[in-house]
């Protein structure tokens, strides 16, 4: 095992760790924490080929950089929204947030 | 002992190097691969030590500062002058019980106070304290404080939550806001000074504000008008971010009875205290290094004074002015600290951005256009605050009265 | 270096996978907030420095207050009151394991690349240089969406009683 | 999240508010249907900020007050029994312990209601001296509550010592005159109990010269501060209509734009004798309480400068007043005064006999509590802390 592997590795497991999260939990705030986590994962990797990889330069590193910030303004939407839901339905279940008309 | 002859630069005087040579002394007999491992330790040991008696003694000087401003005065039983006071204290918390709620959550409880001072500390490991005198020197190191000491108030909600106490719950909401208000213009205040010092390291910037204009006038950031701007909106931040009055709303004595610390006793309500002091001392600590010269000294006539003196009186003259500025002032309310932020600070750290910005783009003006650039600097401050100042007082004034017609 | 990753990935892992299996949300949260600092760890061990600083700053500065927040407002209660269907507890597992096995075994036995040499570390200032060179565009692109997503919040979360001053 | 459920608790019913018993309250601030999760909070018997064993039910939106509930009588001491089994002379001292800031004038109205029931004289001396002790007590009572106000804005203790400072020099006058610092009991029936030195009158008189000049550095200090106006304006409105209606008295009803002063009104005493103005406030906020309590004292400054200068000479007790045994003839007698918090006052039936059959305290603390609810919905919680200071209540005379 190399210190490539490491990462992918754990890139892998955190992005099946969120795709769980996911795709079990039916609360809509780890919903999100889960879609954070599959980036984490995503990013992960862009380092991991970054200072391991076949060396393409710095775009790795900057592509985070960028992922990072449309990461956070992801969970601040995202969280405005579930707040919202629950004050119309009452409920953060991402099951009955499915109509269109409140 | 008279010197033969004076150091031919400040940086090679005795006294100046004295700790760097105490170090040597310390780990020379080392073997070479020992030696980095034991001064890391000792640096450590060393701000643990300096730092821990600085909180000591701070709280024994609020205690009597308050008391003197307040017509009484302060501690002085406990040895002379109540010099033992601290110790004495520490002494009583860590015999005191420690009582957990049984609704509490009892691992969040227990880690809250710990995780507070922890992350306190960490951020003093890049603070350049003097000359060559910084634990761990790094490219970002900037932005290694802010991230250390962005986390402090999640360890207020932890606590506030973990009791289980309505107080403390409310605490914790309160810490949450503000935390989520004060961030932004803290970190936006510091962007200006990373701008025209061209670096993220604190060492750099310190060396950045190196030398005078004209011998007298330090080029500190303070001194400058983007620079006081900046500075002014940093310590409003830094207040509201150690949780210290006016914005003491975690806290908040007369409304919340003590807010998270509500179910902490002893040993644990001394380790929030001691939180409290060091979070102080880093901020302090970060804005004598980003905008008053760090160790740099005011006059080139004053540098035969030690660099690491001349941080401390920095340091010490801020954490004074904390102490001040709670003797006075009545707290805000929390929507009132949440408008502060957000349509306030947050706009002027914006415009002083742009104002840095200019400023570091004609860095080379020099005779007739430096003048000039100092009064568009200048005008980029005074404009905005008295538009933004305007707007957030409205509504509020002084009255007159009238008296019933007999 | 490897054993260093594989300890420091493990710090990662466990938090993120105790916080999708605990009831308790803000424990959930507390421990997404532990993974996240895991993660800046790992990233300052591979060398990426600045990127290891902003994730601390955004995740545990930022974006952990605004779950806590969100987590708090809509009180869900002590323990989460929304236990999954079985069955959808039960497809989610078979999916995780097959997900597990798959990726783990995709990335590790049958990664062709070759295993170079670490490529040495960017220098902050290049990385400066890169933002406000060929990227400037992606990253005034970027603020904008901030600066969106924050109003669109704002204008989310806001009560729709216009009287109260926003406090979230 | 701290709550149980509200339905299963009783909470839901919260939700919908009821009128309030003088019905005046306003609806604008009961919450909408399904508003968020409600908190319940019980701020005291023991709290920093309510001044004593009191206790507020409150319920939060957040840190929205949706109800409050004043929950009083932990100091409850039977007052009214004991006054019922105790000779006229005998109740004295127990008025000292209603108000225990201002023991001087509720002996004073007491003494009003008995020297009315018994129709017995005041000399003059002793009416200035009353009128002396009274406007001391104002400024000590004034000056507590600015300093209190201040602490429950969030001060940490700087104002409060300062009007602590200028309180410790009143109680040092009235020790020396009384012999004890706060349970004076002075007053007598047809005078007072000790007469006066003229040293005792040289210290009256300097403090009185100096008080201006601490009146002044106190609100150079705080009545502009930026923050005290912003936490201060606009909080806590008491409109003039539910004032009267609630029988507001003292700085809060003044406040409020209501300009009714017993001293202007009856007229007691020797106060026609002296010059001076009722502050007003307009909003009725609690800026405005606070102010003019601080105009409030500008006037007792003066008028203690007009009774020192105007004391007469003479006894201090009428030679024909009896003060034990006595048996008022069968009838009944209200005697008030404008204490420094209102109206207080005393009913008394006698029925011919050593004790009144019926005494009974009208206390303005009370009675201005009872619009705490009126005042603090829809502000949070630490308005209702503040607004609950800028009321001045003293629970000895809310629970008697």
């Amino acid at each position: 095992m190399s210190p490539l592997h490491v990462c992918l590795a754990l890139s892998a497991a955190l992005f099946c760790t969120g795709l769980v999260a996911v795709l079990v939990r039916g609360n809509a705030i780890l919903v999100l924490l889960g879609v954070e986590l599959m980036l984490n994962a995503a990013n992960l990797n862009f380092i991991a080929f970054w200072r391991f990889g076949p060396g393409g330069g710095e775009v790795g590193l900057v592509f985070v950089l960028f992922s990072i910030a449309v990461a956070a303004a992801e969970a601040a939407v995202g969280m405005a929204l579930v707040i919202a839901v629950h004050r119309h339905l009452r409920t953060i279940r991402v099951a009955a947030a499915n109509r269109l008309k409140g | 002992m008279i010197l033969a002859a004076a150091p031919a630069s400040p940086a090679d005087a005795w006294l100046e190097r004295a700790p760097v040579l105490l170090r040597d002394a310390l780990t020379g007999w080392l073997p070479d691969a020992l030696r980095p491992w034991v001064a890391a330790l000792l640096s450590i040991a060393t701000i643990l030590g300096v730092f821990g008696l600085l909180f000591a003694y701070m709280t024994l000087a609020e205690r009597k500062i308050l008391g003197r401003i307040q017509n009484r005065p302060g501690p002085n039983r406990t040895g002379p002058f109540g010099l033992l006071q601290p110790f004495a204290d520490a002494i009583k918390a860590l015999t005191k019980e420690d009582i957990v709620p049984r609704a509490a959550d009892q691992v969040l409880h227990f880690l809250a106070p710990v995780v507070l001072v922890a992350l306190s500390l960490i951020g003093l490991a890049v603070i350049p304290f003097g000359r060559n005198l910084v634990a761990v020197e790094m490219e970002a190191s900037v932005l290694y404080f802010f991230a250390a000491g962005a986390a402090t108030e999640l360890a207020i909600f932890m606590a506030g939550w973990a009791s289980r106490n309505k107080y403390s719950l409310l605490a914790a909401m309160r810490a949450l806001a503000q935390l989520i208000s004060y961030e932004v213009p803290l970190l936006l205040s510091v962007v200006p000074v990373i701008v025209v010092a061209g670096s993220l390291s604190t060492t750099d910037i310190v060396a950045a504000q190196g030398g005078w204009a004209a011998g007298l006038w330090p080029h500190w950031h303070a001194l400058t008008p983007w620079g006081f701007s900046a500075f002014a909106v940093f310590m409003v931040a830094a207040l509201a971010e150690s949780n210290r009055s006016p914005f003491d709303l975690p806290e908040a004595e007369s409304e919340l009875i003590a807010g998270h610390l509500t179910e902490y006793s002893g040993f644990k309500y001394a380790l929030f205290f001691m939180a409290e002091y060091l979070g102080m001392a880093a901020l302090s600590a970060m804005a004598v290094t980003l905008f008053l010269g760090g160790w740099q000294a005011p006059l080139a006539v004053l540098e035969f004074i030690p660099s690491y003196a001349w941080f401390g009186v920095k340091l010490l003259l801020l954490l004074l002015g904390f102490i001040w500025i709670r003797a006075t002032f009545p707290r805000l309310r929390i929507d009132q600290l949440t408008r502060l932020s957000w349509k306030f600070l947050v706009p002027l750290a914006l415009v002083n951005l742009i104002n840095g910005g200019v400023w570091a783009a004609t860095a080379d003006w020099t005779g007739a256009a430096a003048v000039v650039r100092w009064f568009i600097s200048a005008l980029g401050v005074v404009v905005p605050f008295i538009f933004l100042a305007r707007s957030l007082s409205a509504g509020y004034g002084p009255r007159t009265y009238r008296y019933a017609s007999p | 270096m490897t054993l260093l990753l594989a300890v420091l990935a493990l710090v990662c892992l466990v938090p993120a996978v105790a916080a999708v299996l605990v009831r308790n949300l803000i424990h959930s949260a507390l421990l997404f907030v532990l993974a996240w600092l895991g993660l800046a760890v790992f990233y300052l061990a591979v060398g990426a420095e600045f990127i290891a600083f902003a994730h601390a700053l955004v995740y545990v500065g930022g974006v952990s207050m605004v779950v806590l927040f969100a987590v708090l407002l809509t009180r869900p209660g002590r323990v989460d009151p929304l236990p999954p269907p079985s069955t959808q507890r039960a497809i989610g597992g078979v999916a995780a394991v097959a997900l597990v096995a798959s990726m783990l075994g995709s990335s590790i036995f049958w990664t062709r690349l070759p295993s170079m040499e670490p490529i040495p570390m960017v220098s902050l200032r290049r990385l400066g240089e890169l933002l406000a060179g060929p990227y400037l565009v992606a990253l005034l692109l970027v603020g904008l969406i901030l600066t969106v997503a924050l109003i669109g919040g704002l204008l989310l979360a806001a009560p729709r009683r216009p009287s109260e001053g926003g406090d979230a | 999240m701290m709550l149980p459920d509200p339905a299963s608790t009783g909470l839901a019913r919260v939700r919908k508010i009821e009128g309030s018993a003088l019905g005046l309250r306003t609806p604008a601030f009961a919450p909408e249907e399904g508003a968020g999760d409600l908190l319940e909070v019980s701020l005291g018997p023991h709290h920093p900020s309510t001044h004593g064993v009191f206790r507020m039910d409150v319920v939060l939106d957040g840190e929205r007050i949706v109800r409050l509930k004043p929950v009083f009588g932990y100091l409850h001491r039977n007052h009214e029994k004991l006054g019922e089994g105790t000779s006229y002379l005998g109740s004295m001292p127990y008025t000292d312990r209603l108000d225990y800031l201002n023991s001087m004038t509720n002996n004073w109205a007491y003494a009003i209601a008995v020297e009315k029931l018994a129709g017995i004289a005041v000399t003059e001396r002793a009416e200035y001296i009353r009128v002396i002790l009274a406007e001391l007590s104002r400024l000590l009572n004034h000056t507590c509550l600015a300093g209190f106000l201040m602490q429950d804005c969030g001060c940490s203790g700087t104002p409060l010592m300062y009007a602590f400072r200028e309180r410790e020099k009143i109680l040092d006058l009235f020790e020396s005159l009384s012999g004890s610092r706060m349970m004076c009991n002075f007053q007598r029936f047809g005078g007072c109990r000790v007469d006066p030195s003229a040293e005792w009158l040289a210290a009256t008189r300097k403090l009185v010269d100096g008080y201006g000049a601490f009146l002044d550095e106190f609100e150079a200090l705080l009545s502009g501060n930026e923050i005290v106006m912003a936490r201060t304006q606009g909080v806590g409105r008491l409109p003039a209509a539910l004032a009267v209606n609630a029988g507001v008295t003292g700085p809060m009803l003044r406040a409020s734009g209501v300009g009714h002063d017993l001293r202007k009104v009856d007229g007691y005493g020797v106060y026609p004798r002296f010059n001076f103005r009722v502050p007003i406030g307009r909003e009725g906020d609690v800026y405005d309480r606070y102010m003019v309590r601080m105009l409030e004292m500008r006037e007792s400054i003066s008028i203690l400068d007009q009774a020192l200068r105007g004391l007469p000479g003479g006894p201090i007790l009428d030679p024909k007043s009896k003060q034990r045994g006595l048996r008022p003839k069968a009838g009944e007698a209200y005697g008030r005064i404008e204490g420094p918090k209102g109206e207080i006052g005393f009913f008394l039936v006698s029925d011919g006999t050593g004790n009144p059959t019926r005494y009974r305290v009208r206390a303005p603390s009370f009675v201005n509590l009872t619009i705490l609810e009126d005042l603090c919905l829809g502000h949070s919680v630490a308005d209702a802390v503040i607004i609950l200071g800028s009321i001045d209540i003293v629970l000895g005379e809310v629970d008697r």
